[in-house]
């Protein structure tokens, strides 16, 4: 999976994107988060206020129940306040 | 069309360019964002611009698809600009050209109000404490919303 | 601001003049009405706008004043064009700049919704039989009808 | 009173500005357009059709019931179709 991390997302973690094997048990983009959250540091930071994180995949705005892929494109995000 | 860009744009231009030599267009309705200083704030004034190329792109195309299949158009605009910008500055043009004003008028503003809540940029605010991700308001989301229980015609 | 001219107006420079050296625009909506070619009506081209000099002028700083009066605006302009005009040719524009803006849509619309059914103009169009005066639409009517139920707010 | 006509009032009429006095009786604009259509000829055409002909007081839209007096500025007119 290629991960992308956008705004206050990015800051925290402290990266803008990387490649990460997806582990087992992680089907949906809540199930990725949770394991995101669980390694700690900027992760658990980026992640603590769920309410406030938006998911895409392979470019489109999903909700915490889309399934994620091997070969997916995943980005986290805060709600987005362009125009 | 769509163009998302670092760089500004002439208002004028773009919106001539839209009409040129299409005389089916009875009315064009646009709308321009700027940079705006905070009344009162004076220590609020430049911004980022933040995106992600790609989905960006995307995002933007489907909402022009979207007011397509909804109005009956002769022609849509999206530009959006990323990165520096000082008060004053144009951040965002839409616009929309149809025969017919009301098609016009709803089309334009439906674009700018999903360009709001679906395309994927975010605004960092320069403050007397530093830098500020500007945060999402929750009238974005119901201007957006509104367009679902609105009749699409004229 | 408004104008009542017979020549022909840039819109480009029209829009950049409302909002040049005023921050406190957040949104800059604009609407230009063009003469358009009816579809399937090769015949209906090239038009003829009589005006009342002195009521026109009248009228139109009454409706500029009322969206003033019902929106924050920072600025309003509506040029409205008089004489001979062919397909493709603007005959009128109306923008509305806000700090916000759904006050910048609404009070655009409001303009040449209104615009539409007091100010005194009156289209002689050119056809096959020979000079038509066009008919008022029922729907103009409407479409000012209906600010007289919806809130101003936004 | 000074009368102003305008688009197909203005050409079944043949003139686009007149003075006149104002007659006995003729208080309101309702029955000034009764008086100028017992003219006939062109008078008669322009009124013939009253529901599709507006007026204006010193340049502001009024209806039929509205006072005219000997210093006012009236125009007939058909429907707008500006903008």
């Amino acid at each position: 999976m290629k991960l992308l991390y956008f705004a206050w997302v990015r800051e925290r973690i402290g990266t803008s994107s990387e490649d990460v094997a997806r582990p087992d048990g992680v089907n949906t983009v809540g199930e990725l988060i949770g394991w995101l959250a669980g390694r700690g540091g900027g992760y658990g930071e980026a992640f603590a206020d769920q309410a406030h994180v938006r998911a895409a995949v392979n470019q489109s705005h999903v909700d915490m129940a889309h399934p994620v892929n091997d070969e997916d494109e995943i980005a986290f995000f805060p709600p987005v306040t362009g125009g | 069309m769509i163009r998302v860009q670092e760089q500004d744009f002439d208002l004028g231009t773009e919106l001539k360019a839209m009409s040129a030599g299409n005389t089916s267009i009875g009315g064009l309705c646009s709308f321009v964002g700027l940079v705006r200083d905070m009344a009162g704030n004076a220590d609020i004034g430049a911004m980022t611009l933040e995106h992600y190329p790609g989905m960006t792109e995307r995002a933007l195309e489907e909402i022009e698809a979207e007011a397509m299949a909804r109005w009956p158009l002769e022609a849509t605009l999206i530009i959006h600009r990323y990165g520096r910008l000082e008060p004053g500055d144009q951040i965002v043009l839409v616009a929309a050209a149809s025969a017919h004003r009301e098609a016009a008028f709803e089309a334009c503003h439906y674009l700018i109000d999903f360009l709001k809540t679906r395309a994927p940029f975010w605004k960092l605010e320069d403050t007397a404490d530093g830098p500020k991700w500007v945060d999402a308001r929750a009238s974005d989301d119901a201007a957006t919303a509104r367009w679902a229980v609105k009749s699409g015609g004229e």
